[in-house]
């Protein structure tokens, strides 16, 4: 028998071939990893997503701060996450209960991270690649919310912070291991660990900094218009493309039934997304407004997120559908509560999370998730969100202020905060008429 | 001299050029201008709250002629751009005392 | 020998090795369908493609209009693709004779479709996906032509009847071994089945739409020029990233030697058709005309995509090359005869749709290909296709109309079918002079 | 034994299996050169970084001329590459020493090309457009710098030139296995090879090019803004996700950790440049200029690029710092002694390229890799690449000149060479101020 | 009659188009300029190099009114337009001859 | 008091402006506009089809001065403008009634 084995080893154990000690063949774990990698620059691509559909929704005088923003956060988001929040994402072990640990400052592995020892899907490396993009995300979705108005320096801060502590440590309840997970809840992709995250923070920041000038007068919204619906609409198709690597990465293999379901439930909803508020935007509002199309789609997105991989294709047309409804009815509902979000973050991102989160305990097929454990899990992470993003906001505020004067406001943030602007050959006159 | 200052709807410049053309009048100057009157915009709404698109886009025309061309050329500009529907536009005329052609400082109606 | 099996599985066989009767290992099962998937994604990204390459060439108080239209044509085509096209297109049995089959309403499959057993290349829902992302295609290349005069309601209600009805039916010819395919006809990745179908499509809708106001003034052609000439660039650049999916996916596995062959086809054929346009406008219209270019580069891919896997590189130069031609003297030619098409739709899918398909007949390395088989598939698809359009057009012409109004038109159709301006901002006069 | 051997064949040696004389398993070779196809066409995507890019920090009346330009050095590229460009790059045997070598015109491969023997990574074809995808990068990135002022006729003379025989010449002696690569120089993915190469030849163009009218009065520079900032931005994410494969095919093949640890490093390197340029023009330039800011996202990828497999993760967040940096400072320093380089190309380019191949010299893991080694290959580059370039920049001004007129200038090369206009619907003054 | 035309801020807009309607003045035709004053634009530095942003987005309001009217429509507007910061514009007067309106081809008074 | 009003190469602005403070003034106001006249514009293909941009962009420069101010404004303009080449522009003067500062309310000589 010993003998076979040997000669097996030389006949079928070719140079890359896997060893008897392996879960799966060295093949397998580099076809995974490379699916992983791809979904990780996926993920990469949704920053560009981001910064293009919120200086789209947004006035040009205030662009270019957008578009920094949107740039900064995405560095700021990878360096932190690998000084310190991977390793408080994935503490391994936790120590106040599973409510929270930490591995230690920066990232560093030995030869078996790179090989299916550490997992069959991914090298250590790809494992910190993935994740942090995903880290990055929450904090841009904040960006969308709160500009036109924000201090840039305040901004960063704040992203910082919650890139930082607050998104890894909430995510280490759920993916890592922690106190939800154990609860049984179920969080696929994200629709509350990442968007809701997203979505609490940019409510918090809303709150303390208040409408923009303009956009409520003697009580009534009055629309401020977003500049470049061609970029917005570039943002939404790139955040799309990008959910394929969101969710479908988020299978954490190249498994290929598991995958190509999960590429069908998420392209599905969003498609389902799209006709929902299409429909409702024409019907409701009376005619089909793009800005709320293209809210929709991600509404779709956004709300299959939690679920892709555990709802049935039927499922998923209709979590989206809902969502595209629920979209368009939010943004009007805030803006009846006078919170103004130039971009519909918090409606994308936080009602539709909810939305999504709840869709598990409402479609799921797998009969252990309940209705009521998503519940707490979006109970949970919100009142932790949202305190964590209103404390940090508030005490910048109490400090170097959070918001610009009103005479940068007025003429631009891109001028005021960088000097620059972002269309000199046409640029147009600041009274932000119509 | 005179300035004719002609406030019309855009589509209707190429139309108002060649009927000045006619007449021989081939300078002209032309602003993009947005206009306010009775003919009213229209109510729109963007993410759920409403505006008005109040200020019409409108081409403005400045000729300078000699006096005795008023009459005719503001005819012309009458007939090119009437459409019959509101929001036309007007035409005003105002009196210009010098003129000064940049490039060869001529003054005057040799520098129109 | 039985007992020398069992062992050899387990030296061989680790967990996710294939087993005896299985046609390929678990390894290249998920390798091919992972390739599939990518490809799936990047022709998802060519509709992104297509909404930025149409409203760059048209006027900007058009462009939400024609962003909303593409946003949406995806949405549908995918939904209908889910409830009925696929099946239609690949019916497994046919009804009338190899015409028409139709295997039922809605996708589903059982545990064998996401194993090697449905086929070596991808599981069933990726084979889903990735015709789903081709059947939205064609439709949205009706789209470009019928630019800046169509009713929003007629596009999307004549879109959605062509893409669940028209194009499956047709599809199933070739693609879901129909009449077409046993007769010979030969169509890699759709230079016909796809971009000529949509070609056709899109020559119905001008002829019964007619030219837009102020194209054609006593009888010569007055251009109306492309508002926004990066926008058109950066959907030219996407669509070509597209093809590599398009093309590269229609290998249907990820078989190394081919799919890196018709990468170089298709690659060589695109820049040829840039180098052929660009010499042409440069010799006959005295300048070298971006506009041109950019159709070039799309008439060069839409030229290889009938034979990418079977002409040879220096083929594939000339096929681009004579596309890139081809559809210089195209766009001029339809402004002859007065069919007003915005975006060249009609020169890039029809005319280098045709072209490419006879090329396979003449260029091929197979002889089993022939001019007149590929004539004969070129002729039933035009035929087909023009009079389903045609009459789908013309009923709606008859019923609530296929044109917006004269003044609609001036003013805009974001204006007027949305109530939206895409770049408030700067918004221009709406006279379209220059 | 031979029995056995037969037996197992039967047993493990499914259809795609390899048999015993290849060096990988057919799934190996499959998935390697599934990825290394990835990241051909990530690299493709950054030709549209580049042409977004340098049309966004430049002026709307010569935006067409610059997206016409990377339009066709693309094509250009492509075809030249394909016609000797690789065979020059990768002689197999050299003529001159280890300086010269050409294996013919074309390209062609008999069946071997397309298994493993011919390469365990790729197959001929993938080779070819991989490395064909690299050689258009160079002569785009003298694109940028010669903006706004050169012939577009003399630049695709001198852009076929330089990527037809200049760069494939110098890239043999590194990556062909030339004197360089025998001297111990090493350059991962090029910031030499690739990097230096462009921005060389974009000094030599600058140098003879004269500034643009206008860009120095009195000694003075007077800043001459970008146009479009959203599409500089859109061009620098794509670059970015561009370089996924960039450096990320440069392991060429899939390895698991060595792709991983390559996608590490180039992230960080990229986040750490931007945080590095912003600090730098926070302080030194009192705001934070979102054009610097994109210039040192770019400047920490191009300073990694020589070494991203083979310094640590710490190390590669320092490079990547002092990249950022250095560009700012760069930047200025042009401006100081009057070479107008409107997109900041060669401060890119040229100062990072040589920065991140000295520093493989200072951080490199691998003892053998040292600074003077390094340096010698750097200038031997830079002689090499600017005394070319310079001599074919030179002989075209002697002959049909490179620069356009001082009318056509003003008015915008857009007009004067391509009679098009990129933006007609609010077509600004084209007077240059503010 | 009588042309005024108004420089202003943009933002204060709307605050003189309603300021305008309640005195029953409904015509009127704006166009974006940029103004070079007392109120001094600022320096910024881009790529490392200085500029001055020294003119200045303002609005131009045109109106006709007749003569009698000039001076309320002039007071409203000063007192719309006023932040009392520097650079808050100008309203300057002048003559204007004749007025025709293009669809009805009415003029003088009528004609506005 | 007069207005004048030039309308000049765009590239020519800066010139103009500097021109222009020399003799102390600081006041004006511009915009972009486009003129037809004798400098003919070109014709250009788009997609085969001709076309021609006989629309030329223009910076029109509006300044209103003391009476006493004109000619040397004009010659200062005139000056500064001039290429020698078709399309340098023109320079027309009138008459202005009535300046308004909008801050202070200052009339007359003193709000200009
Ligand atoms: N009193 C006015 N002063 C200046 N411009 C005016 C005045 N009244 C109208 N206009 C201009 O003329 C345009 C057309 O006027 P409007 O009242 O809408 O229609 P009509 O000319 O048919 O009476 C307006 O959009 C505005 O630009
Ligand atoms: N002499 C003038 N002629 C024409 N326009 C002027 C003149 N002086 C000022 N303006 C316009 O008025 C605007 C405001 O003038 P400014 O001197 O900045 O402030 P203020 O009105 O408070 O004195 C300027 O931006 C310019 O558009
Ligand atoms: N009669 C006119 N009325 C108003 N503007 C005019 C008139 N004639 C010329 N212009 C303006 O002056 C500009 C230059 O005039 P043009 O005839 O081209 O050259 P030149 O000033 O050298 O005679 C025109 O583009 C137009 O804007």
């Amino acid at each position: 028998m010993k003998t076979l084995l040997a000669i097996s080893f030389i006949l079928c154990g070719f140079e890359s071939q896997a060893w008897a000690g392996d879960p799966v063949t060295q093949e397998m774990f580099t076809i995974n990893n490379t699916w992983m990698l791809v979904a990780t620059f996926l993920v990469f691509i949704m920053h560009l997503g981001f910064a293009t559909l919120e200086s789209g929704l947004t006035q040009s005088k205030n662009t270019v701060n957008i578009l920094c923003k949107n740039t900064t956060i995405i560095a700021i988001g990878l360096l932190t996450y690998a000084l310190m929040g991977f390793n408080l994402m994935y503490p391994g072990d936790f120590a106040l209960g599973k409510f929270l640990g930490f591995a230690g400052f920066g990232i560093a592995t030995d030869e078996a991270g790179i090989t299916s020892a550490y997992n069959v899907g991914y090298t250590y490396w790809t494992d910190f690649m993935f994740q942090a993009m995903f880290a990055a995300t929450a904090a841009t979705i904040v960006s969308g919310a709160v500009a036109e108005r924000i201090k840039l320096n305040s901004f960063l801060i704040s992203s910082a912070f919650y890139v930082a502590v607050v998104y890894p440590i909430v995510g280490s309840w759920k993916w890592g291991g922690g106190w939800l997970d154990a609860a049984g809840f179920y969080d696929f992709a994200g629709s509350t660990i990442v968007h809701s995250v997203g979505g609490w923070g940019a409510l918090a920041g809303v709150i303390l900094l208040g409408p923009r000038m303009g956009k409520y007068i003697k009580g009534k919204a009055h629309p401020i218009l977003g500049h470049n619906m061609p970029l917005a609409t570039i943002g939404v198709f790139l955040l799309w493309l990008g959910w394929f690597g969101f969710n479908g990465g988020s299978v954490l293999s190249a498994d290929a039934g598991m995958v190509s379901f999960v590429f069908t439930t998420t392209t599905l909803s969003a498609a389902a997304g799209i006709i929902g508020a299409m429909s409702t935007a024409w019907i409701v509002l009376k005619k089909p407004d793009l800005s709320m199309i293209l809210n929709g789609c991600l509404a779709g997105l956004v709300g299959i997120t939690a679920g892709a991989d555990t709802v049935s294709v039927g499922a998923s047309v209709i979590i989206g559908f809902i969502a595209g409804i629920l979209v368009v009815f939010s943004v009007i509902a805030f803006d009846k509560v006078k919170l103004d979000d130039p971009v519909g973050a918090i409606s994308v991102h936080l009602t539709c999370g909810i939305w999504g989160t709840l869709a598990v305990g409402i479609f799921s097929t797998n009969p252990q998730h309940t209705f009521f454990i998503q519940l707490l899990g979006v109970a949970a992470v919100g009142v932790t969100c949202f305190t964590m993003a209103f404390l940090s906001f508030w005490v910048l505020r109490k400090t170097i202020g959070i918001r610009v004067s009103e005479e940068e406001e007025r003429e631009g943030l891109d001028l005021g905060e960088h000097g620059n602007m972002a269309y000199p050959d046409f640029r147009p006159s600041t009274g932000g008429h119509v | 001299m005179k300035k004719i200052e002609a406030i019309i709807k855009p589509f209707k410049l190429d139309d108002v050029k060649e009927a000045l053309n006619e007449i021989g009048i081939q300078g002209m100057t032309i602003t993009e201008v947005k206009g306010y009157g009775r003919q009213k915009g229209h109510k729109e709404i963007y993410r759920g709250a409403e505006y008005v698109v109040d200020f019409i886009p409108k081409i403005k025309i400045e000729i300078v002629v000699d006096s005795d061309f008023v009459n005719q050329a503001v005819d012309k500009i009458q007939e090119a751009a009437n459409t019959g529907k509101i929001g036309d536009g007007k035409i005003f005329v105002s009196s210009i005392e010098e003129a000064i052609r940049v490039r060869t400082g001529e003054t005057g109606i040799d520098a129109i």
